[in-house]
């Protein structure tokens, strides 16, 4: 049983971490705080996990944020993506397992996974639009976002997205302001089989371990937990059955990282872009000292006005 | 519930939620509890993961609690009883059934009197003119003691044990696969779990809901899947139990209050009409124990019945007057729903009163509904959100298509509290009472039920004080001595339920055990000579001499099994495993340590709970753990309690693709409550090929949450849901809107085309099936429907008389979506 | 003919460009160098302040595409207006190779051209070619254009797409800007270059030593206001 | 409460280390009072908290709701965030969609505000008053109970029933509510009373 956190409180209490616990911060240079924060993390077991979209409803309500109302497209899935709105979603996948014979629903909680090497906040070209705390929470800082989108592209996960209201990103916060008076997300408070579980990012791992211990006992040979080194780590991760196919969760990235267009965007690109620019306008600079201005000479018009005149 | 009882005593869920996580295996059938209780379910998940628990699922689809299952298997709606027998019968022609529990707990040893009989899928004493049985022969043989007769060694051919030997023996595996449609295997590995509970060292849970309920043989369901927790020794174990999984917060709370057609509070009877006397109507029911040494609990009836009573007419009950007895409404015949809508389409009832109940949407034959409303001459919705039922009278193009101008129906909104808007207790799934505090105040103009019923009630006596009328004395004398009469507290009414001493209580000695006035601290101290009052004997305890123990937040559970024995109250008697007794063995030991529960410490019963027998019996006296029974033993044959039969049989849906490959005689369960006016209703397989099953979605609470924006968002819109197969056949498109027929209605939707439902080979041909989802209707922010129940058949159990919902037939195919 | 004394000497002056064309260079000018400042306040966090010229990044972030809307139209029409003069020649070819004169500015040693030398016409076409990269990468950055273009032709640009196109977009401008700055220095350099995009003249000499042939041309054409000898 | 202590002895067992990692106080290096702009404050501070129960299926979770005054409503107690118990010990704080969505029920767009009136043959209801309503429903009624009252069968016994009416009472109102209901409709006289439990 996983131990419940406590309820909160309604006095007055402090956030325990904010701007002096950045350790990155989007466009911008930080000195980091000397000592870091413990880690967070939130553990999704989805071996434990019915689909019921508690998470969904919860994160609706705590963030009071509001959907729209869709269709049915033939499927579970809603709303059929996530949105500025909606920064948590249920995928379903119908697996037929080749070697059980068994069918699988597979069922994915998707949503933020607050990367360690947080791709969003590299592309993110607004200072301090997107930053990122000692203890793991990657956050959106809506003063700071000017809509533009590119964190959607840095985002190995796809995740952020971008507000038809106010033109600005979003993507699950996981609670920090919850996180932040000792609360777990508020999905995780809801999900009924707590296969969300929350707490420090060794506690996970730990809880993982006998979770996988579990599954592969179940014939689960594969069972592994899901926390992508390409991204130095995440502080959302994944129980899975099948570690070796990630894929089979609705498109799970089997690696992911930064793009290395990302990173040749964001990165060496940059750079690159502006010295092509400033060597160019250098060497205009350089050839006009050294060469001095090309001037039509009075010979020149003179020459002009011969062949004007010859023809007049 | 009309089948936990007559096979247990009691008829409500056998264990607790928390208890759940004791069990080690887990078969959710007949219910979708991940689906339908999520917050429940998770203590499956616990069991699984901390004790390595194996979760079971058998269900038409492979459902949301499937999706986290060790073991699914599918089935065919409406044959959960082939599936289970086929389950008894692996039990018992294996030798794998817990022996002790089932000679000394169980009337396996019980000799049925000579006459009883069963040919072809009847019971003796059927009168087909009728539709009912004269359950006369079902009865045990009563030896010249007055006691029934045992053969402890259970080889008498007449015992129970032989007769279900004989009786369960043609459900064979291949016979299940044959009317399930099961695989074999599937079925098998099913049997050969359940199997490894059957010795006290490990227990078996079995979770339910209406999956179970809803058919026109619904009781028996329950009855198959108890019998096989009986034989295996899982009733009154930690971990073990049958467990029924109710719909509304307070529905078992509701129930035990007993707003139903036929009952009083605390599962006593409303008298009939053949019963002119208060004798006549006790004599009836004050059981006699039928083995020596046995409780037989129901002896106190008398007792019980005084204190209603007493509450109910107040000091103008008197031994005199019989209590109040005659001011009784007698009861003609049953008025269950169906007969409710049943009269209300041929324009017998005038008025209609709806408290949070939304008949259009849940009564079967939603157009049979939606033609009687239309009769009324005044309907009363008293609900927080507007329902579809009382807004039946307003054009909603297509999903409801009527002229208000051709409806004389006076129509009545009248807006109550939310449940966070007022104070009160409610009773779980698992009896346990629980006080809630008020959070918020009144929603606008809302009022409490309380106050709007008593308002009603005051301004309907004042006219009859005023200006007379018909039957005024029966309802002058209904007492109404609230502090406020316009709005008694939700505290003196459940002191009111619980019950108090009305003059000063003495003991044999004399000495005074309970002051007059003092609250009751158990339903023991009850006396029927009119010395105390208390509305429902079960709930006494609740609010006695310490105090509203169901306000009580202790969450210690000093003995790890999930008792939680100082949180609120669980009826009876604080008892959180039922028949607890049983969970040690004959001597009072425990039939193992993994099992310690309950056990004889030399003194007295001990252990976590609240043993649910009296605590100074020893063993020696064996004395039975159903004390509720007057066997003293629970039933696996019961006797004439039930319409349809002491046995369970296979019985068709009444609408079924195939004939009953078992009794190709029978046609539907022979007692089903069934109008003759509706039996042109039904289809057959002919025009209708297609098995249907309603349920509801996770994402939805009946027909509320079509009015809640959240929910509206994560689950829009209604939806069919059915194989690849069909969908190929038919020519559907996935996510393409297709229409459902049945012979009464018909209804469109969006086609959710999934791996999750398979076409299934019945008696040599494959059978379709496609899944209904019930939450969705015309009134509210989802996406507007069809009422669901528009298809469903107007045939109820024989004992619950609950609608077959789950099993009927239709056609489906593609259509261009609704203009509308 | 006329006479036109701009005060600088009285030499033979010589109209290069329409006042439309100059009205429409302008506007894709104005443009470019908008887009240019608002499009590096996005480029590299050490730009992010040129965004305050705009009021801030957010005004960036839905005015940029706008401009660059407003530049597509303008270049659509310099195109129009111009390709035909920027057709490659084999006078190109000489006048490349002999590309060290160029940038010493011994124009006597390079071949006569006509209204545009090969580093023009570079230009020319580098930049229609940019400008349509920049603005096909473009719509993969802006949300509404590209739902608008999504919705128009029925797909879904996959995150890699538009991961792509953030990074062609960002090469296509710098090499935009690259070129931006080749082709303004150049105009500076070359003395007398501005007035053409100003008043719409050059004065003869200058025509006689860039573009003697586009002179030749004109002198020979039609002397309607074209050219107007010195008093 | 006894949950916080196992969640302790979670930590411990988990291999966390120090108590200081507990969640209670998340390990945070700098714990002090620390004032931030980025982190939005936690938005039950100043609520008022009361424990309830869920009003949808019978696992009856516990709830907790927090209400502030209305400022639309002239200061009357308002929802404005429902979560789970983690005191409760059956549902630990958890909540299903339904329950985590309960605050949309009480808003509900389909929320009944005020009683309402529907005459016979016409397309609308119209609002009415509490007194309004009531005196007419206890009218009809007691016309059609003068009607129909039947004091004794045809068999001369006393039946004290009344037929013509019928009560379909809910499931998820409370027991003391259900008690009320009871003493109303079978004081009233009532047999046509039914509940969701058969359905």
């Amino acid at each position: 049983m996983f131990p419940a956190i406590p309820n909160p409180t309604t006095d007055k209490s402090n956030a325990r971490f904010g701007e002096k616990d950045m350790i990155r911060r989007s466009a911008s240079t930080i000195t980091p705080p000397a000592k870091r924060q413990t880690e967070v993390a939130k553990l999704i077991d989805v071996s434990k996990c019915i689909g019921c979209k508690a998470c969904q409803t919860a994160c609706l309500e705590w963030n009071q944020l509001t959907e729209e109302v869709g269709v049915n497209v033939g499927v579970y899935d809603n709303p059929h993506d996530l949105t500025a709105n909606s920064w948590t979603l249920m995928r379903y996948t119908e697996y037929e397992n080749p070697e059980s014979g068994n069918l699988e629903w597979l069922i994915r909680k998707d949503g933020c996974m607050h990367c360690e090497d947080p791709g969003c906040l590299k592309a993110c070209p607004s200072p301090g639009a997107i930053v990122q705390y000692s203890n793991g929470i990657v956050d959106f800082v809506k003063e700071n976002c000017i809509g533009c989108g590119y964190c959607i592209k840095g985002c190995p996960f796809n995740i952020p997205r971008i507000s038809r209201a106010d033109h600005k990103a979003y993507k699950c916060t996981l609670c920090s302001d919850r996180v932040a008076v000792g609360q777990g997300p508020a999905c995780q408070k809801a999900c009924p089989t707590q296969a969300i579980v929350f707490g420090t990012k060794d506690e996970m791992k730990a809880w993982a371990a006998k979770r996988i211990a579990d599954l592969k006992s179940r014939g689960f040979a594969k069972a592994g937990l899901y926390d992508p080194p390409g991204v130095q780590g995440t502080h959302v991760m994944y129980v899975l059955h099948h570690a070796d196919k990630p894929q089979l969760y609705a498109g799970l990235a089997e690696n992911p990282r930064i793009s290395p267009i990302v990173e040749a965007w964001k990165g060496v690109g940059k750079y690159a872009g502006l010295a092509l620019i400033g060597l160019t306008a250098a060497a205009g600079v350089i050839h006009h000292l050294l060469q001095g201005p090309n001037r039509v000479t009075s010979e020149d018009e003179e020459n002009a006005e011969k062949l004007a005149g010859g023809k007049s | 519930m009309s089948s936990l009882g007559p096979t247990f005593g009691r008829g409500a869920m056998t264990n607790s939620w928390t208890d759940i996580r004791n069990t080690d295996l887990v078969l959710v059938m007949g219910g979708n509890a991940a689906e339908a209780h999520p917050c429940g379910f998770k203590w499956v998940t616990e069991a699984k993961a901390e004790r390595g628990a194996k979760l079971m699922v058998v269900d038409p689809r492979f459902t949301r609690s499937a999706a986290v299952a060790d073991h699914y298997a599918p089935i065919r709606p409406g044959t959960d009883v082939a599936f289970l027998s086929g389950v008894v019968n692996y039990l018992l022609s294996n030798d794998k059934i817990h022996k002790e529990y089932v000679r000394h707990y169980t009337n396996a040893a019980y000799l049925v009197k000579e006459g009883y009989a069963f040919n072809e899928g009847f019971f003796s004493g059927y009168d087909e003119s009728k539709a009912t049985y004269d359950r006369s022969s079902w009865e045990y043989e009563i030896g010249a003691d007055g006691y029934a007769v045992r053969d402890m060694t259970l080889e008498h051919p007449r015992s129970v044990f032989q007769l279900m030997k004989k009786h369960f023996a043609v459900y064979t595996p291949e016979m299940v696969s044959r009317v399930s449609g099961t695989p074999q295997d599937r079925f098998l590995k099913v049997c050969d779990w359940i199997a490894s509970t059957a010795n006290g060292e490990r227990a078996m849970t079995i979770m339910y809901a209406l999956g179970w309920t809803q058919h026109s043989h619904g009781a028996q369901n329950i009855r198959s899947a108890a019998m096989i927790q009986l034989l295996c020794g899982n009733i009154g174990v930690p971990g073990g139990g049958v467990n029924a999984l109710r719909g509304h917060s307070n529905v078992q709370g509701i129930t035990d209050v007993g707003t139903l057609t036929a009952a009083i509070p605390g599962y006593l009877n409303l008298p009939a009409e053949n019963e002119p006397t208060l004798e006549s109507h006790l004599g009836k029911r004050t059981f006699k124990p039928l083995q020596a040494n046995q409780t037989s609990y129901w002896q106190n009836y008398r007792k019980f019945y005084v204190s209603f009573l007493k509450s109910f007419y107040g000091t103008k009950a008197t031994p005199e007057n019989n209590f109040g007895y005659d001011w009784l409404p007698k009861l003609d015949v049953a008025y269950d729903c169906l007969r409710m809508f049943d009269l209300i389409n041929q324009g017998k009832t005038n008025v209609l009163i709806c408290q949070g109940f939304n008949p259009l949407m849940a009564i079967a034959d939603s157009n049979k509904s939606a033609a009687g409303l239309a009769k009324l001459k005044l309907l009363v919705s008293i609900d927080p959100i507007e329902t579809d039922t009382a807004r039946f009278w307003e054009n909603h193009g297509e999903f409801n298509n009527v002229d208000p101008a051709k409806i004389q129906t006076e129509v009545f909104m009248l807006p109550v509290t939310s449940f966070a808007e007022e104070s009160g207790s409610l009773t779980n799934s698992s009896r346990c009472i629980s006080w809630k505090w008020q959070a918020a105040d009144p929603y606008h103009d809302s009022r409490t039920d309380v106050v709007i019923l008593a308002d009603l009630f005051n301004r309907i006596r004042k006219a009859y004080e005023t200006q007379g009328g018909k039957g005024a004395e029966p309802l002058l004398a209904v007492d109404w001595s609230y502090k406020n009469p316009a709005e008694p507290s939700a505290d003196e009414l459940l002191k009111e339920l619980n019950g108090k001493a009305l003059v000063d209580l003495k003991d044999a000695g004399g000495k005074v055990t309970r002051q007059a006035g003092s609250q009751l601290a158990s339903f023991g101290e009850m006396r029927d000579d009119g010395s105390t009052d208390g509305a429902m004997w079960i709930y006494t305890g609740v609010y006695g001499p310490a105090g509203n123990l169901s306000q009580r937040r202790d969450n210690a559970d000093p003995s790890g099994l999930g008792v939680y024995g100082n949180w609120g109250f669980s009826w009876p008697a604080n008892r959180r495993i039922q028949y607890n007794r049983a969970s040690a063995d004959p001597e009072g030991k425990p039939w193992s340590e993994r099992k310690k529960y309950m056990f004889w410490n030399g003194e007295r019963w001990t252990g976590p709970d609240v043993p649910d027998y009296v605590p100074t019996i020893p063993p020696s006296q064996a004395t039975g753990p159903f004390i509720m029974n007057p066997e003293g033993v629970s039933r696996l044959w019961v006797r004439g309690l039930m319409a349809d039969g002491p046995f369970p049989v296979h019985y068709e849906p009444f609408e079924s693709p195939v004939t009953n490959p078992v009794f190709p005689k029978l046609k539907g369960n022979p007692a089903a409550r069934i109008f003759q006016r509706d039996r042109p209703s039904f289809g057959d397989a002919k025009e209708f090929p297609i098995v249907a099953t309603t349920y509801r979605l996770v994402e939805h609470f009946h027909y509320w949450t079509k009015g809640v924006h959240m929910n509206a968002v994560v689950q829009p819109e209604f939806f069919v849901e059915m194989s690849e197969q069909l969908a190929a056949e038919k020519g559907i498109k996935h996510g393409g809107w297709v229409r459902v027929w049945s012979k009464r209605g018909s209804v469109k939707g969006k086609a959710v085309v999934t791996k999750r439902l398979k076409p299934l080979t019945i008696d040599g041909r494959t059978v379709h099936t496609v899944g209904l989802p019930l939450n969705f209707g015309f009134i509210g922010v989802a996406r507007k429907a069809n009422p669901i129940n528009g298809l469903t058949p107007p045939v109820g159990d024989a004992n619950s008389q609950t609608p077959e919902y789950k099993a009927f037939l239709v056609n489906v195919e593609p259509i261009v979506g609704p203009v509308a | 003919m006329s006479t036109h004394d701009d005060g600088s000497g009285a030499h033979m002056r010589v109209r290069r460009y329409s006042g439309s064309a100059r009205i429409n260079h302008w506007i894709v000018a104005i443009s470019f160098v908008l887009l240019l400042l608002s499009g590096l306040s996005l480029f590299h966090p050490s730009l992010f302040w040129l965004a305050g010229l705009f009021g801030g990044g957010t005004t960036v972030r839905w005015l940029h595409p706008w401009i660059g809307v407003v530049l597509v139209v303008g270049f659509i029409g310099l195109f129009l207006r111009f390709f035909a003069q920027n057709l490659p020649e084999r006078t190109d070819w000489v006048w490349l190779a002999r590309i060290r004169h160029v940038l010493k500015g011994d124009d006597e040693y390079l071949p006569e051209v006509g209204k545009y030398n090969a580093g023009q016409k570079f230009v020319f076409w580098s930049q229609s070619i940019l400008v349509i990269v920049l603005f096909v990468t473009g719509l993969g950055l802006w949300a509404p254009g590209l739902a608008y273009v999504e919705g128009l032709f029925g797909f879904k640009a996959t995150i890699d797409q538009l991961r792509m196109a953030a990074l062609i977009h960002a090469g296509a401008a710098v090499l935009a800007i690259t070129i931006w700055i080749v082709h303004v220095y150049a105009a500076i350099w070359v003395r007398g270059t501005i007035s053409a995009m100003t008043r719409g003249f050059v004065t003869g000499g200058w025509g006689w030593r860039h573009h003697r042939k586009w002179l030749r041309k004109e002198v020979g054409h039609d002397e309607r206001s074209r050219v107007t000898p010195a008093e | 409460m006894n949950i916080e202590v196992s969640r302790r002895r979670f930590m411990q067992l988990a291999g966390a280390g120090a108590a200081g990692t507990a969640i209670g106080a998340l390990g945070f290096a700098e714990a002090e009072a620390q004032v931030s702009a980025h982190v939005k404050p936690f938005r039950l501070v100043q609520t008022k908290e009361a424990r309830t129960t869920c009003p949808y299926c019978a696992v009856s979770c516990g709830m907790l709701v927090y209400a502030a005054p209305s400022k639309a409503s002239s200061g009357k107690l308002e929802v404005v965030h429902i979560e789970g118990d983690a005191d409760h010990p059956v549902n630990r704080g958890t909540l299903c969609p339904k329950g985590a969505a309960a605050i949309d029920y009480i808003h509900s767009a389909t929320r009944v505000k005020t009683p309402m009136y529907r005459k016979p043959g016409t397309a609308k209801f119209e609002p009415c008053t509490w007194d309004f309503a009531m005196e007419r429903i206890a009218k009809l009624m007691k016309e059609d109970r003068d009607a129909n009252f039947v004091e004794k069968n045809a068999a001369g016994t006393t039946v004290n029933r009344w037929t013509t009416t019928a009560f379909l009472s809910g499931s998820s109102v409370t027991n003391e509510t259900g008690w009320v209901t009871y003493k109303v409709a079978r004081g009233l006289g009532l047999l046509q009373i039914e509940n969701q439990a058969r359905i």
